[in-house]
């Protein structure tokens, strides 16, 4: 990858800003995006390049994502914004109900070409505004899951979701908004449905996006100095999910570890596990560890959240078990 | 006062409406077809005169009350048909039967399954055209009881603020389900919560389709000119039980009576015949002209194949 | 299990009757649920008995399960209905944000006793009032869900679930409502956490409950006749779960299935497929088969939902291909 | 009027909160505890003189902003400062932090993290206090900005059928985060909405302390006595930013001066002073107190560790 090193905050906004300039049928809406730019900056700006297309609503989360249904339908192509990755609950019938249904319903009569962003994840925030959800989104068919780590892959995968006719779940974490790394210049779009090996290594395929991602990063390099290297696979989005890139890998090194910042019941580990029994039975030598949140809701201080969510020393030491 | 072309035009989709549902209501009562309706007997008089005072690409929410707003939009009784029996030839193909009725050409955008979805769809659906420079409007029907989902107060607020154009076309039967409005609505008249919006509010006779088409006329004037969403509540009476399978043991036969009672077809039909626009013979002749539709229909329908089970798996994406 | 047969709908009524009757701080409320009885029928005669205390509410979910949240806060059990398991979205906030978190938040400073009862499952009513939406309560901690398969479950968990003081969703299903099976006499309380083997068997372990269990169970006696003897364990409720039963019976077998009635991806087959990877991957002879609504939503046609629904022959078909 | 007693107690609870919320403001900037805090600056003489006009017992819901309500209920700045900081002695071990200081036997129920959720668990522990014979009124704290959610329609219309012993106070400071009331809300007066309902509502100045107490007192009566609902919307100035790290590029500096000029806390200090209640030297020695007893919660509870990490796994279920 290579191109100036961007913020993930910023690599958003470009790529908000660009479908603005491009298509005069994306609108951008939300809570406090347009004059304030967002409660965590991504939008800033974008009011006063791009006028009314960028606008605030009240705080209504059914209307914020019911519009976004309504206004797909027709042929706009909106990109709204709920504050907080745990809201898809408080527009829950929309998202569950409506994003996810629609289509199918109306058996393909219009396209829902709409994207949801929000921010997920982190420590500080509590129970209601802290939670990664996208197991309850991957559950659900007729919605499309991205998860973001770099911010090349945040700018070419919200285009991307811009671009399709699917309406898009994108979570951003909000650890990852302050980082930095290379963007290519240009019209950049990724692919979905293509995971991505972050680190190559043959002993274990550790798969984690986002802020569990930069865990497992570090955890493979102290792994490595005892000798053990570990593949990591970014799936950068959970629908569509790359099942060839994942089994090919677990098929090489034989055992996986799945890392993620949810409750381990039913989190996306959980799926992992079983397309792994499905696909790569006989190449598994030990069975799949799923790290998560043990199964309490996510509590405000951060150094209780800290006790919950995987660190890399549990990463480490998860993976010291299986393999050695 | 409605023009006589356009009156008849009311009274011609009315009975076409009440001749379908009890035609697929005596079949759905003998297993023939899926009982999944609600019939609209004694609403659509109302429903077809409010939409026959919009464009005919307006865009429209509906709701589950009866076929008149498909008719009135000028989907044929095959196709609802075929969609209430899941057969070749309807707009969902089997997917979403008789509750998901679509043809965007004709402005018939669907349904939320859920009651009350509709109000923060149609929000988007109205600032999407806005947006996109068409200078449709918007229409929203639902009920009494689903004016009482948080989604109405969310949308309400946002289309006054916004100046959507947008109507909020409430159909209260003073039902919802076995509730009587006086037990699940704190306002005798659901108009009056216009005014917490800054939206006009108008309570007109649904039975009476000059009223209906005056309010709907005016509104939707209002809101092409960019004055914004007006709420209307049309007072309907609740002639037929919920759904098909309900015996209503929740409801006093002297109330189904008085709905009965102020059943808007028949008082149409008098209108038209006082007006002198149709005389017995048309009228007869009308009724004919419809069963031979419905005939034709009913026999094309039903002879057609389920839709094949392997569209279950097509539609959920492009 | 012995005593007079009943029907489902009636031992959930039973219990409802009894509770009420036990115990004044007892709640009952919902749509329709007073003079109606309830859509399905289930609360039918308990307004006429126990009066105001089983009431109706306007259409309005998220009321209706916030209520209960605040009324069991201050010391009341409600009881309320949604009217299909499909509206835990049109109540997101409230399911999953307060009766999953308040306690919690609050550092346990009140109890919930609440329960929210709703009907699941079934054909002909389409993608919004069909979906068995167990997988996604199942990944939310602090909430306990219920799925019972037979009237005497019905009666027992939904009295336990009563008379405990943590928040239950029980997932009553459509098509079991007519179903009549014995119901033991007196006071009939069943444990959480329990399953129960519906049918002994040693080459596979199938897991279903609800409708899938009755599948289950015919196509366990189809199976019979080649010899191919399945043990068919019905979980009874999914939080809390029981894991030694699922263990035990796998480890005894070597083989599992599981049938339900949503979507695959992220089911409760994939959080099963994950525990016995954890639990009994030495154990396990072939991979876990998971059958359940391929991913898209649920139809309204009865027959387009029977083609996506596993069925019995489905069912005969995955077994043999695993065990033959 | 007011007696002068609780006039006086209003102010001390009034300068404690401002105090308490200054010092909290300065060590969080500094980074010695956690930033997760909303001042109530400005806001907290009307939420003080509406929980002064309820009995304290009476169950609340508050809002996000500012200690205030928690003082008026007799929660010490310890306890608060304990659950702001994570540290033991609060009420709620670092699960819910500032947003869930929680103390039942006091009335002090919680908050909803999702703002607005309040409205439905309001209902909730309303019915529930009557339906078990407690005579308590509920009180539900909130932001205009809060008022455009679902939830506030569906509990207000089910309230007001219900009628529920419960009081709906919006503290409307005119802004939702960076979104101004008139962006975001329909009309000018939240009170208004409250004719859609059936229930009254008032508007009131909630910066002087009489007539909050008035509304409240008012509202509380017809509530005990069987009456029902009561929206009180008191107008208020957002003195501060939204959140700490708020730099408010959206706000025009005239804006806040005119906030600033209405902050309640001088009007009230003059007001005691003009009423002969209070001097220049007991205004001094209350400061001086304050000050004392804020000293020392405060260093008590920074000596304090943080609560044990293994707290995080407690409190799920009974
Ligand atoms: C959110 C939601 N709650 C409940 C239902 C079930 N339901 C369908 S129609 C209906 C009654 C609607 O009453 P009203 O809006 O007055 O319409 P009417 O049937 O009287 O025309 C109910 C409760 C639903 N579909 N969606
Ligand atoms: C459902 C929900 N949406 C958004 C937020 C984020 N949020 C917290 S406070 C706030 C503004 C609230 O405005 P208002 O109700 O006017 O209260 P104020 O802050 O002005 O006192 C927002 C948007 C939230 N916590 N919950
Ligand atoms: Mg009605
Ligand atoms: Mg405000």
């Amino acid at each position: 990858m290579s191109g100036p090193d961007v913020k993930y905050a910023h690599a958003l906004r470009a790529a908000l800003d660009r479908a603005l300039a491009d298509d005069p049928r994306v609108v951008v809406f939300g809570e406090d995006v347009a004059v304030a730019g967002g409660i965590f900056g991504v939008t800033r700006g974008l009011h006063a390049t791009h006028g009314d297309r960028v606008f605030d609503t009240p705080i209504s989360e059914n209307l914020i994502v019911g519009m976004a249904v309504g206004m797909a339908m027709r042929g706009l192509r909106p990109v709204a914004e709920l504050q907080y990755a745990d809201f898809v609950f408080s527009a829950g019938d929309e998202v569950f109900l409506k994003a996810a249904t629609w289509r199918y319903s109306h058996d393909g009569a219009v396209d829902l070409p709409m994207v949801v962003r929000m921010a997920c994840g982190g420590g500080g925030f509590g129970p209601e505004h802290s939670q990664c959800t996208e197991a309850y989104l991957m559950h659900t068919p007729g919605l499309r899951v991205a998860v973001p780590s770099t911010p090349a892959d945040a700018q070419g995968i919200l285009t991307a979701a811009i671009r399709s006719d699917e309406p898009w779940f994108v979570l951003e974490h909000k650890y990852l908004y302050g980082t930095s790394g290379p963007v290519p210049e240009g019209d950049h779009v990724a692919e979905p449905g293509r995971a991505v090996i972050r680190r190559r290594g043959e002993h274990v395929t550790i798969v984690a996006w986002q802020d569990m991602l930069r865990r497992a990063l570090a955890a493979a390099e102290v792994l490595s100095d005892d000798g053990i290297e570990a593949e990591v696979l970014d799936p950068v989005t959970l629908d569509p999910f790359d099942l060839d890139t994942l089994v090919g890998s677990v098929r090489r090194t034989g055992a996986c570890v799945v890392v993620e910042e949810a409750p381990v019941t039913l989190g996306v580990g959980a799926e992992i596990g079983a397309l792994l029994m499905e696909h790569a039975f006989g190449w598994l030598d030990r069975p799949l560890v799923r790290l998560g949140i043990p199964d309490v809701p996510v509590p405000t201080a951060e150094h209780l959240v800290a006790a919950l969510v995987p660190s890399v020393d549990d990463i480490v030491a998860a993976v010291r078990r299986q393999v050695g | 006062m409605l023009p006589a072309e356009l009156r008849l035009r009311i009274l011609r989709t009315a009975v076409l409406t009440r001749r379908f549902e009890e035609r697929a209501a005596r079949l759905a009562r003998a297993g023939a077809i899926p009982a999944a309706i609600h019939l609209g007997t004694g609403q659509e008089v109302g429903q077809i005169a409010a939409l026959a005072a919009l464009r005919p690409d307006d865009p429209m929410l509906y709701g589950h009350r009866g076929a008149g707003y498909w008719f009135a939009r000028g989907i044929s009784p095959a196709t609802v048909l075929a969609d209430i029996a899941y057969r070749e030839g309807g707009t969902n193909r089997g997917k979403g039967g008789v509750m998901h009725v679509v043809d965007p050409a004709r402005g018939v955008l669907g349904e939320s399954g859920t009651v009350g979805g509709n109000f923060v769809l149609g929000a988007g659906i109205a600032f999407a055209d806005r947006q996109l420079g068409r200078d449709t409007v918007t229409i929203v029907f639902f009920g009494d009881g689903t004016s009482n989902r948080g989604q109405f107060h969310e949308a309400a607020n946002f289309a006054a603020i916004a100046r959507l154009p947008l109507v909020l076309f409430c159909e209260n039967n003073g039902w919802g389900l076995s509730v009587p409005a006086s037990v699940s609505t704190s306002v005798d008249d659901i108009a009056t919560r216009a005014a917490g919006y800054g939206m006009p509010g108008v309570v007109v006779d649904g039975c009476d389709p000059d009223a209906v088409f005056a309010a709907v006329a005016a509104a939707a004037a209002r809101a092409r000119a960019g004055g914004g969403p007006t709420l209307i509540e049309a007072k309907v009476p609740r002639i037929p039980a919920h759904f098909l399978g309900d015996k209503e043991h929740y409801r006093t036969d002297a109330d189904r009576q008085a709905a009965v009672d102020r059943d808007p077809l028949p008082r149409l039909v008098a209108d038209v015949r006082a007006r002198g626009l149709l005389d017995d013979d048309g009228l007869a002749a009308l009724e004919a002209e419809v069963a031979a539709e419905l005939d034709a229909a009913f026999d094309d329908v039903l002879a057609r194949p389920l839709v094949a089970p392997a569209t279950a798996f097509e539609g959920l994406y492009p």
